[in-house]
């Protein structure tokens, strides 16, 4: 079987992302991996409330303080924004629009970007501030708990950037229908780390 | 005949006991013999365990023995196809349901203890006029020695501890550099030293370490802290409460400055010169000393922890710590004093007692 | 590994498939509305509590947040990630897993990491 | 592959192990790197008993000592154990369930050279000279001072081969998820399987606590963070949760697969279906589980507060349970059986008593009370090697014996495994069994050396003399694979003849595409079920014999691994060198390079052929 072939809609599966053994195994195995990466953010997480506000003596920053809610709003927005267009991205993969599921793709990714860049402009006014990293236990706990979310957004850009520019000739198939998924999928973990981030590190920061 | 039957006898009970002793250690830092109710608490738990254990595996061993000389193929037949047992529900229940019993058994005690060996909330309390009903002694550990100071009396001493007996002795513990571990193996369990917090437990001593091997008991560091960590000893005497007090005057005694300047030694001004800004001869005073307090140096049972206490030891000890004591903070005197003042040193500091 | 049967729908099929796609997409959009919405109010709560608005006490917000943030996510992992769908009995039992030791690393860790 | 018969050079050999994808061949290369680490252990060991032979002794310098006993407890742990174990899952758990592969070839072949690149990057510290020193569990207060780069060495080799380690356990659990073979139900899978299952799940939830500390640990170390030092406001304690969260599940993660294999060899050498299946099946799932909530029980003495360490150690406790129903159903497995003391039956009969004494230590540890005494002293060193030797080394030479006909075509010689057998096991417990009572007379365990006089010199010597025995067992066990190796006799697919599992029911070596056609399993051990019918073949088909589907091999996973290997040593040396940022640049290129080369190529797989299928069938006179 020519895992390239051309599907039309009428022939495109329910599930394509789940049409193939090798399907199958990408999607079982990419929750599996979900599954793990939630023990290592709840670790991450574990650590920075461990060491939230905790510096050396004289140290003069804390969450009250330091933390700007109107931009993580907006950062929030637009990461929650993002999660719907990667869902209408599957709506259309689902319905064999590989036009349109490019579409949302790209937008997904902009907005990640978007979100990415606000991200790092934080980070630099942070350090601005005299908030690096090396200048404290919470400092460190800080960017590397929002720093390792961070990096996988920017995993995510590159990683759905490459998919877009490598299929936009062969257009969708069962090949690489499952890799749109497994995207997507990652695409809402993120997110959902997202919510916890803004709630416990922002919001609860903020309330002290 | 019948005589001679009776020595044997109890020529063999004796046997019996010295192979059993010899089995528990030795007194000094055997944890078989515990010399306190910290350790008796434990060795009881031990004895509950081990019982539980034992029963265990006398079960096991039993089936296993029993299947394996009664079902050797040898003996059943080369081809004998045995009947393929799925299982049984009782059975199951019964190896189930046993091992919780016997958990429970030796859970409900193991709690118990937990909370009461736990307890230092009596560590703080004061009698009517305000005096400490209870000696507390605040451990720092350091890079391959213990500082111990006793807050109330307003003394630090290193090196050894001394503490009174039949009465529970509080412990404040920290580590001032690297995680370490206090252990009095006879005495009870050991509690680790943190660098990042204070952690408090007790013990009780019920055995006079004078009736001991070397007139001590021994303690240990149990938490890998660097290359010197297995020569990371400490010596523990127990006293007496009257005896106690008696040394915690001469200890507090130590910090009155010498009245006869003329008596000066010549090792004292040795030690003056170069090992004053580490080590204090005057045990009055608070911890956190770059060396170990050295006011009764000449009561201890060992040089640095661990090396013999006599003057050649010593001396090998100062010219060439980081020869016997790898990566320890003591810089060498072996090219910095000559042989005379190192005699005069060792004589200085072996005179340094406050129980002679 | 084998072929995979090439099944072609007839057109009634097709449609029934593409609206039923097109209500779950509905379904969707109203769950994001939903989590804008919550979003939304933990801020304003945030805010409120912020400018010392009465009735906000830390004891409400703090309970309250959890509860925004553990429905959010049961929204994404659910209709998002399609969780309530046949077929990811193994992806809701490892991610169960998953969250049951996440949840018992931060209540260790604030409990038992003293200073 | 499917043309063995031709003579390769010795290019095209190293280029095709370097390339394979092949779940077999990669499982060998497991067992050869897991082995190769086990025997540098081993020599760590032996020169650790040697040390302390006698007291007062300098054989080995205070600092060099900590740095043998580290890496002897971390190669042992993460480069020995846990790799050949993963060999035997690679080679067997496939063949087990009725699957032509695993889920993720690509992966699994990444997962090794993870493995070794880590392992080998781990052990490159002994040449630079600058060797990790805090011990397997690089307690942070001691591992921030450690000078050099040792324990830079410890973080980054660990952070690797745990990838690898990741990749490999989510590889399992896909293939047992999705690939059994029709009729195989979950309750029919072998135990083996079920205990790789397991693991392989414990793995997916214990190693990225693993990461996240070895992070923390390089960042602090490294890149100026400040999690565990605490003038900073950081907290050591932090470290010590971290690692034992994922270092409790560990132990369990390299003990269940030893369950697994003996839970194999009980019912295959007494002729009898194992004793109670289910409850089996349900007490490993109930070990793996619990194994995560008891990982405090390490920590009893670091003050955590009595309410902690009751709770702990009442939930250390109910794992005993679980534990205790599998031994008393390996027993009944054996009772009213056909015993026959083969060397694979040997090392399982031995593992009984050996792996009960240890396992019950392990409960008196559970004692909170009782630990204050234990922790840290020879007690525990006694009891962690009672059931890693007792349990797993001896589970790992079972499944040598065992499986070694379907890896390699060819039988160890019986008479020299037992010889092995008898040298290790009596070497075992005369070194272990007497460091309890080392731990009762007080001696702390991690001592460099002891002094005289304390009551210890004699039981060391024992101890010494008991390691020396084990090291000839083990140096037989390579002389018996080499001479069997030589004399490379073949045998047939079931050469114990009493196989019970699929993997007894296709030849020895398996052919590369393992079944010809997929099996249809009927019921536990479904090659019993064939056999006693009657079935010659072994097997029932399931399809028609067809083109069979397989993955290309690839040089990309040795690639990405290199890559990663060269960016760890510009890490670590891009301040004090001129080269290092340029390593780490170009390692982290190759790598991402690596990645995306495999993500834009097009990698189908080929298709083994009906007639090649039908030829080989021939060649091996019938499906025999």
């Amino acid at each position: 079987m020519d895992l390239n072939k051309k599907f039309t809609p009428e022939t495109w599966p329910d599930h394509p992302e789940r049409a193939t053994l090798e399907a199958k195994n990408k999607f079982v195995g990419f929750w599996l991996f979900l599954g793990g990466e939630t023990v290592l953010f709840a670790t991450l997480f574990a650590t920075y409330l461990a060491l939230k506000n905790k510096g050396p003596s004289g140290f003069g920053f804390s969450t009250q303080e330091l933390y700007q809610l109107p931009l993580v709003f907006v950062m929030t927005m637009l990461l929650l924004t993002s999660s719907l267009t990667s869902v209408y991205a599957m709506y259309h993969l689902k319905n064999y629009n590989f036009k349109k599921m490019q579409l949302w793709l790209g937008i997904t990714a902009l907005l990640g970007l978007a979100f990415l860049m606000l991200e790092v402009y934080e980070f630099v006014h942070y350090v601005g501030e005299g908030f690096t990293f090396d200048n404290s236990a919470f400092s460190s706990a800080f960017y590397t708990l929002v720093g390792t979310h961070g990096f996988h957004v920017a995993i995510g850009l590159v990683w759905i950037t490459l998919l877009i520019f490598r299929n936009s000739k062969r257009g969708l198939n069962l090949y690489n229908g499952t890799k749109f998924y497994t995207f997507s999928l990652y695409w809402h973990f993120i997110d959902v780390v997202w919510v916890f981030i803004f709630t416990v590190v922002y919001l609860m920061g903020v309330i002290g | 005949m019948m005589k001679g039957l009776k020595k044997w006898r109890l020529f063999s009970l004796l046997a019996a006991l010295t192979v059993f002793l010899a089995g528990c250690g030795q007194e000094e830092l055997s944890t078989l013999l515990p010399a306190g109710q910290v350790g008796q608490d434990q060795f009881n738990l031990l004895m509950l365990s081990s019982a539980i254990m034992l029963l265990v595996i006398i079960v096991v061993v039993t089936i296993y023995v029993v299947a394996l000389v009664r079902f050797r193929r040898s003996k059943v037949g080369e081809d004998h196809v045995p009947e393929q047992v799925e299982g049984s529900h009782t059975l199951e229940l019964v190896w189930t349901i046993v091992p919780i019993l016997l958990i429970l058994l030796l859970a409900v005690p193991t709690v118990y203890y937990t909370y009461k060996l736990g307890d230092v909330t009596a560590m703080g309390a004061v009698d009517e006029d305000g005096n400490a009903e209870n000696l507390v002694v605040d451990v720092t550990a350091k890079l391959f020695w213990w500082e111990f100071e006793y807050p109330e009396l307003g003394i630090v001493t290193a090196q050894e501890l001394v503490v009174p007996m039949d009465e529970k002795v509080y412990f404040n513990l920290i580590a001032a550099d690297i995680k370490h571990s206090f252990w009095i193996p006879a005495v009870g369990g050991k509690i680790d030293t943190n660098v990042e917090n204070v952690n408090k437990f007790y013990l009780v001593f019920e055995k006079d370490s004078k009736k001991l091997k070397d007139g001590v008991f021994y303690g240990k560091c149990a938490e890998l802290c660097g290359p010197s960590h297995a020569l990371m000893d400490f010596k523990v005497k127990t006293m007496p409460r009257a005896e106690f007090d008696a040394w915690a005057k001469a200890m507090q005694a130590t910090g009155e400055p010498s009245t006869d300047v003329a008596t000066v030694s010549q090792g004292e001004e040795v030690f003056q010169q170069s090992c004053i800004g580490c080590h204090a001869t005057s045990a009055v005073g608070e911890s956190g000393a770059v060396g170990p307090n050295l006011a009764s140096f000449g009561d201890r049972n060992r040089v640095a922890g661990f090396m013999d206490h006599t003057e050649k030891d010593l001396k090998d000890w100062i010219k060439d710590p980081q020869k016997y004591k790898p990566s320890n903070q003591m810089p060498e005197f072996g090219s910095k004093l000559s042989e005379d003042e190192l005699d005069a040193l060792t004589e200085y500091l072996m005179g340094l007692s406050v129980e002679k | 590994m084998a072929d995979i049967q090439v099944y072609t729908k007839s057109a009634a099929e097709l449609e029934l498939g593409q609206r039923r796609a097109k209500s779950s997409m509905r379904n969707q959009v109203m769950m994001f509305s939903l989590m804008i919405f919550l979003t939304l109010i933990s801020f304003t709560m945030v805010t409120a509590y912020g400018a010392g608005v009465a009735g906000f006490s830390k004891f409400f917000i703090i309970p309250m947040l959890m509860l925004f943030a553990a429905v959010q996510v049961g929204l994404q992992l659910y209709y998002f990630m399609h969780m309530n769908e046949k077929g990811h009995g193994i992806p809701q039992m490892f991610m169960y897993t998953g969250v049951l030791l996440g949840g018992l690393i931060p209540l260790t860790f604030l409990t038992i990491i003293w200073w | 592959m499917s043309s063995v018969a031709q003579k390769k050079g010795f290019g095209a050999t190293l280029w095709d192990w370097m390339t394979t994808v092949d779940h077999k061949k990669i499982g060998i290369l497991y067992l050869a790197g897991g082995g190769f680490f086990f025997v540098l252990g081993g020599i760590e060991a032996m020169i650790i008993r040697l040390q302390l032979l006698r007291p007062n002794s300098d054989i080995v310098s205070a600092g060099l000592f900590n740095e043998i006993i580290t890496m002897h407890g971390t190669t042992m742990i993460f480069l020995a154990a846990m790799p050949i174990l993963f060999g035997f899952m690679n080679a067997i758990m496939p063949l087990q369930i009725g699957a032509r592969d695993v889920a993720f070839p690509f992966i699994n072949s990444l997962g090794f050279w993870m493995f070794f690149f880590g392992g080998l990057f781990l052990n490159i510290s002994w040449l630079v000279g600058q060797i990790p020193d805090a011990g397997w569990t690089s307690y942070a207060s001691l591992s921030l001072v450690s000078e050099g780069h040792g324990i830079d060495f410890y973080a980054i080799g660990l952070q690797i081969a745990g990838g690898g380690t990741l990749m490999a356990g989510i590889n399992f659990l896909v293939t047992i998820i999705n690939m059994r073979a029709p009729g195989m139900t979950y309750m029919r899978m072998p135990l083996f399987t079920w205990t790789t299952f397991v693991a392989s799940a414990m793995i997916l939830f214990a190693f990225p606590p693993l990461t996240v500390g070895l992070f923390l640990l390089t960042f602090d170390r490294m890149f100026g963070g400040n999690f565990f030092d605490h003038t900073m406001g950081g907290n050591t304690i932090i470290w010590e949760h971290i690692f034992w969260i994922f270092g409790h599940p560990e132990v369990y993660i390299l003990i269940l697969p030893a369950f697994g294999i003996f839970s194999e060899i009980f019912p295959i050498f007494s002729r009898k279906r194992l004793f109670g299946y289910p409850a089996m099946v349900f007490a490993t799932v109930l070990i793996g589980f619990l194994g995560f909530m008891v990982w405090a029980h390490h920590m009893f003495t670091v003050g955590l507060g009595p309410t902690a360490n009751a709770i702990f150690a009442v939930a250390t406790m109910a794992i005993a349970v679980p534990t205790g129903v599998k031994i008393f159903d390996w027993l009944l497995t054996i009772w009213g059986g056909s015993i026959k003391v083969t060397t694979p039956m040997l090392y399982a009969l031995g593992f009984i008593p050996s792996f009960v004494m240890g396992g019950v230590t392990g409960v008196m540890q559970g004692a909170a009370p009782l630990d204050y005494q234990l922790h840290d002293s020879y007690f525990i060193v006694a009891h962690f090697h009672y059931v890693i030797v007792g349990g797993v080394v001896l589970g790992i030479l079972a499944a040598t014996h065992l499986w070694w006909p379907k890896m390699f075509g060819t039988m160890l010689s019986e008479t020299l495994g037992k010889v092995t057998f008898w040298f290790f096991f009596i070497g075992f417990h005369m070194t272990f069994l007497i460091q309890h009572w080392l731990g009762f007379w007080g001696m702390p365990r991690r001592v460099w050396t002891y002094m005289d006089g304390q009551g210890w010199n004699t039981a060391n010597f024992i101890s010494s003399i008991g390691a020396l025995l084990m090291a000839i067992g083990v140096i037989v066990l390579v002389i018996n694979i080499i001479i069997t190796t030589v004399k490379n006799v073949r045998v047939g697919n079931d050469p114990w003849g009493d196989g019970r599992t699929l993997e007894w029911a296709i030849s020895s070596p398996p052919v590369h595409y393992n079944f010809a056609q997929t099996p249809l399993v009927r019921g536990l051990d479904t090659y019993w079920i064939e056999k006693s019918e009657g079935n010659e073949s072994g097997i029932t088909p399931a399809e028609p014999i067809q083109d069979i589907h397989m993955p290309n091999g690839s040089i990309i996973p040795f690639f990405m691994t290199l890559g990663m290997f060269i960016a760890g040593f510009g890490a670590m040396y891009r301040v004090e060198t001129s080269w290092g940022l340029s390593a780490l640049i170009f390692g982290l290129v190759l790598t991402f390079v690596s990645m995306a080369v495999r993500s834009l190529q097009d990698d189908l797989g080929y298709y083994v052929k009906k007639d090649e299928i039908l030829r080989d069938l021939k060649r091996k006179g019938g499906r025999k």
